[in-house]
């Protein structure tokens, strides 16, 4: 279990840092949340710097547009992206953490070659259409339906959560095409384009009172049957595979972004002064902050492994169920942690004074989706208990 | 002697609580929205009698106590009633105008010390005077001295944002000792708001997951969901009980040491309102994550109130410097 | 909601305190709890002590040898105990605290004329025969047979979790009377002498290395049919009023002790060193002491308004199981914190150099118990969720 | 370069599991009691390797690094072997003796500071010799200049106590470089023998859940028994990554500022260890609080490990003073 880094790894750290250094001030602040034009250019704009500097996909296949890097590499590009502040992946979410990894583990040829570097490039936004209004938890429930005709599905349904859908050019799309079979057999997994006809979106105001998110009302889009993913019905094992992508690596970023927070709280909590003194002179907001910084420690440990396991299986283990568990949690109590000690510079959502408060509490409040989004925490101990521990599944 | 609600109480709870669904309902929030609160909210409540409720008869009030207070706060706690409520309440009896909703105060408790960044006023547009609470009494800054910005988006809807980079300093109208009555009745009265708040975030949360059917039943039917609720629903009760009995001892001392039983009331309200409020998100799932629906109201209410007067944290410090030692 | 103490009040406070300044250090230490003889002269001991002054049993009628206080008396009366740190209630436990309670609510004149006065004075000390190897959480899956034989009750079965079972003199024990009738309508609540032939105790020994419980073997035990109480088969009603008891207000007297035990912590902690500095120096400590101090205070608070559900309906209500849930992980929590501030001197479970050390753990390590015994905190969300929320029952 | 263990690291697992399964087994702990621990057994380790693990080939031992010797105590954790088997690992090279197991060590950590009471020094009656572990260095008294009186009810039934109201000084053995050096290894031990707790509460947790019915169900079935399980799967995975990672760290700093690795490790294992020792009595239910049943036996070890090299607490704070600051 060596984990150190190689000669070749510490090249590449320095070539990436420097290359970081240049680019991230050039690239400006992210525009306002609400000027979507502007954020699909922003986000775009940057996946596009990152691929011909030859940073995009550090662990997707050289085939298609990928760096292809060793695990330790891999990692290096984690700790320095997030040590720069670099831009946040945005609206590549989708396509770049779980909707390429699915391709990459079970799409055709021609569907890696056609859509994989155009991920890495940014000039493939992709939304994600699983959830409907009464198939949440119970996804295996959905209703959307994709009936044949000719070389197409006719796809008709209602999609919620649908994030970026507004901007979005594909849709990772689940439909049922064999109504008669049980719930969790006739569902396939498809790649709709988001400018077919039929297709509307209705934007919901989250929480941040943005509008990440969507709902989508598919209306006789007609997407061809080549579209499809997979085999026809097999669909909801796929829909595990996206779903091990999106639980169990699609954090690795993140973790590490946690822990390069709690680092900035730190140096601000000397600068704040509470009661006489500053923040960091109180031993209880230490040990809450060391408590936090250990437990974020360990969950990058803990992604390391399961980064390990998808360079040998090419898959996330069943145990990103467990890592979604506790960096979910840990990441709201971390945002809720320097949400606190904003004081009263938390009543607002805007950055006030040099201080970090509106990003803060903004965070805090989308942490709140993260033990509900992916599959909500009471699934995913479900997950555990039944899948991991053999405990018996809930009576039907 | 009685442990209970006396019949009076029990029709003020029921009057406000009418008064409140009739004003306050869910779905007159999007209008609400656009301006929180005005002259015209601040005079249906005057005309209520949430700011005279404790001043005697002979003064306009309603000679009520702080017990009585404690429970027409937790109806406004229910439905997250907007504006400087609580400020209105505890100086009515100091400032001239204030019991009858023709002059509207809001404030910042500085005892303590002041937070990082500029001073944030509640809904500083809409006052004629800000208050403010500092260790040697009350000082009073006219509205026309106050220099500041609108923040833009301010965390609760419900609650505007005046941010006043440089305060003036003002002119002090009570010492230090009314000074820190005024702060353990607004104490009082804020966690009397909490447990209003945990009490319909529980109800809330319950009746949700009785509506929503996954895996072809109710998820109130699942344990993981059952028990989240009596978790909820134990922190409410035993938050009730602290508030009733911190507004009790502030009405007489001998029934137990007021600011012991005040500061205990706030920790364990304000901890049922965050927790409550939060597994009321969770509860909802994906659309407890909206703006449509009224979970996220209630967590950033309970937000703004755990800055107002002191931290929760803050309040257990005071009940430990209070433990008794014989 | 007057809660003021009235002249009359604190004149019994002042004399209670008198009495018990005067008694309590006479009573003395008590005996080691493996001391069975020993345990029972001292707890009779000192109940007889109580009766003789007027102070046993002060909210039970005065017919039966209460002192039948109004509920502030009752108040007074459990604050003034705790503060003078007198003896534990120990073996008169079950029947101070619920098996006459239920007495009182359900027992025939007779019963009532029979045992309460001498659960008063010490003379009957009760164990509790509710729960069996295979019905714990399920009670009332309880398989102890009684079957009438001419007058008595011919009892068959094992019971488990029998406190003080090898030195009581009665238990209250249920027992199936229909065995053809659905589970929850065939049970008697019986109250068995424990002298009779067939009765074999045998010792179980606890985390604590004491076995103050026990599983009890009945052998064609002959009870005779007038111990029952209430009607034949109506036993589960009873036994939810046992129940009522146990979870509701059985605590009351706990409860002030916490508050006491965490005023001795805090007495404590400003003495005991810690990293150059008092414990109680230590702004996290004092904190959490607070926290836990705030939440006893409202503890003490909500039983006073069970009290007084009691005074006003003879019974405890529904609220019981939030009370029961809210203490019992209460105490475990301040106990957990006063093992904490011991360090290693609670590596011992005997007290050290006038230190609490062996108490304050070895309680700690009781408390584990409360969230299991008279209804898991797992059964009592369930009770909460099903009978005060109105949440669908588990699916059977 | 490899994040899973290697064939050795497995091997070495598999060994060190077959002997504690063999000679710890559950229901060999009745015997243990009432000697826990002795010179037989600590020849038994000794010869298993426990002590020579990290000793370097030439001098007798296996010349293993720190990560092995997680993967080791953890082992150890899973049967909570009796004994003062941390300090015989982390004093293997620096007294004769220990390695082979022909002189017993034991020690106390008063790095921070001493506790109240008197020392409480674990298996005191069976040592050679008591290492103390302080500021300036390391200390060595002779058990010969103990005096002391065995505790008759130690907290852990496997683990007695002899308390020293007065500490002679004793002679030192190292310096404060080398004290801090061992204190690091002693907690890194320390975390590995938590994680080994947490895996085996979890584990017999389950096990019993899987296998006792209530309702006619097993109580595996029910949601409040599943997520209780499903969180102590949970602490001891994010526990394994640290305890491992700290491992690595101390065998070589270049994988991180190995300090705050073995904090961390220890923040996460010691609450691993404790919230799974405690769910475990609580999902045993009234099986769980009787002595017969293995859980109050982890409950019970770890907290005399919580006490041993400075408590969870005293962890956190050296994480957040090692936070990064550039």
């Amino acid at each position: 279990m060596d984990l150190r880094y190689s000669d070749a790894d510490e090249k590449f750290r320095h070539e990436l840092r420097s290359w970081l250094e240049a680019e991230v001030p050039l690239h400006g602040a992210p525009p306002d949340r609400s000027d979507w034009d502007a954020r699909r250019v922003y986000d775009s704009g940057w996946q596009g710097k990152l691929f011909e500097a030859g940073y995009a996909g550090v662990n997707w296949p050289a085939e298609y547009g990928g760096r292809g890097a060793t695990l330790t590499e891999e990692l290096v590009y984690y700790e320095e992206y997030a040590r720069a502040k670099a831009p946040y992946v945005g609206m590549n979410f989708v396509g770049l953490r779980h909707g390429g990894p699915t391709l990459i583990a079970e799409g055709s040829e021609l569907q890696k070659s056609e859509h994989l570097p155009r991920i890495l490039r940014g000039e493939e936004i992709w939304c994600q259409g699983f959830s409907e209004p009464n198939a949440g938890s119970d996804l295996a429930a959905l209703k959307t339906t994709a009936e044949r005709d000719g070389d197409d599905y006719v796809i008709n349904g209602h999609k919620i959560w649908t994030s970026f859908a507004q901007k979005a050019d594909l849709c990772e799309l689940l439909v049922r095409t064999d109504p008669a079979a049980s719930k969790h057999r006739g569902i396939s997994w498809v790649v709709m384009p988001m400018d077919l006809p039929g297709i509307s979106i209705q934007p919901l105001d989250t929480i941040r009172g943005e509008s990440d998110f969507a709902e989508m009302f598919l209306e006789n889009v007609r997407v061809p049957c080549e579209n499809l993913v997979g085999e026809e019905n097999d669909g909801w094992r796929i829909t595990n595979v996206t779903l091990r992508f999106e639980r169990g690596s699609a954090w690795a970023q993140d973790i590490y972004e946690l822990k390069e927070f709690l680092s900035d709280l730190s140096i601000l909590a000397r600068k704040i002064t509470r009661h006489d003194a500053t923040a960091w002179d109180d031993i209880g907001l230490r040990r809450e902050a060391g408590h936090l910084a250990a437990e974020a420690d360990a969950l990058w440990a803990m992604m390391k492994w399961q980064l390990g396991e998808v360079a040998r299986t090419g898959m996330p283990g069943l145990g990103g169920s467990a890592l979604k568990l506790a960096f979910t949690e840990l990441n709201q109590r971390v945002y809720e942690f320097g949400t606190r000690l904003m004081a009263r510079a938390s009543l607002s959502r805007n950055d006030l004074a040099d201080l970090p408060n509106g990003r803060t509490v903004d965070t805090f409040l989308n942490t709140l989706s993260l033990t509900i989004a992916a599959g909500s925490s009471q699934v995913q101990r479900n997950i555990v208990s039944e899948r991991i521990l053999e405990m018996p599944r809930e009576p039907r | 002697m009685e442990f209970q609600f006396s019949d009076d109480q029990m029709a003020l709870q029921e009057g406000i609580r009418t008064f409140c669904e009739g004003r306050f309902p869910f779905d007159a929030i999007p209008e609400l929205e656009k301006e929180p609160f005005n002259r015209g909210i601040q005079g249906e409540l005057a005309e209520m009698g949430i700011f005279a409720l404790r001043l005697p008869e002979e003064q306009g009030g309603l000679g009520l106590g702080m017990a009585d207070a404690a429970i027409v706060f937790a109806e406004l706690g229910r439905r997250v009633v907007p504006g400087p409520v609580i400020w209105g309440n505890v100086l009515a009896g100091l400032i001239d105008g204030v019991a009858t909703g023709e002059v509207i105060v809001g404030g910042l408790d500085h005892t303590l010390g002041t937070s990082p960044g500029p001073a944030m006023v509640e809904h500083g547009s809409q006052l004629d005077a800000l208050i403010v609470l500092r260790k040697d009494g009350i000082h009073r800054i006219e509205a026309s001295a106050l220099d500041g910005e609108r923040v833009k988006d301010p965390l609760d809807p419900l609650t505007p944002i005046l941010g006043v980079p440089s305060l003036p300093a003002g002119e002090r109208i009570a010492d230090a000792d009314t000074a820190s009555r005024v702060r353990l009745e607004a104490t009082t009265l804020t966690s009397a708001f909490f447990l209003g708040i945990a009490e319909s975030t529980q109800e809330y949360a319950v009746a949700y997951a009785k509506g929503r059917e996954q895996f072809d039943r109710p998820i109130a039917g699942f344990q993981a969901i059952k028990h989240m609720a009596a978790d909820m629903y134990v922190k409410q009760e035993v938050a009730r009980a602290a508030v009733y009995a911190a507004g009790c001892s502030v009405d007489d001392p001998e029934i137990g040491d007021p600011i012991r039983a005040v500061a205990s009331a706030r920790v364990v309200a304000g901890e049922a309102a965050m927790h409550n409020s939060r597994k009321c998100v969770q509860i909802y799932g994906g659309m407890g994550f909206t703006w449509e629906m009224p979970p996220h109201y209630y967590l950033k209410r309970t937000w703004v109130l755990e800055n107002a007067f002191g931290t929760g944290e803050d309040a257990a410090e005071t009940v430990a410097d209070h433990i008794r030692l014989v």
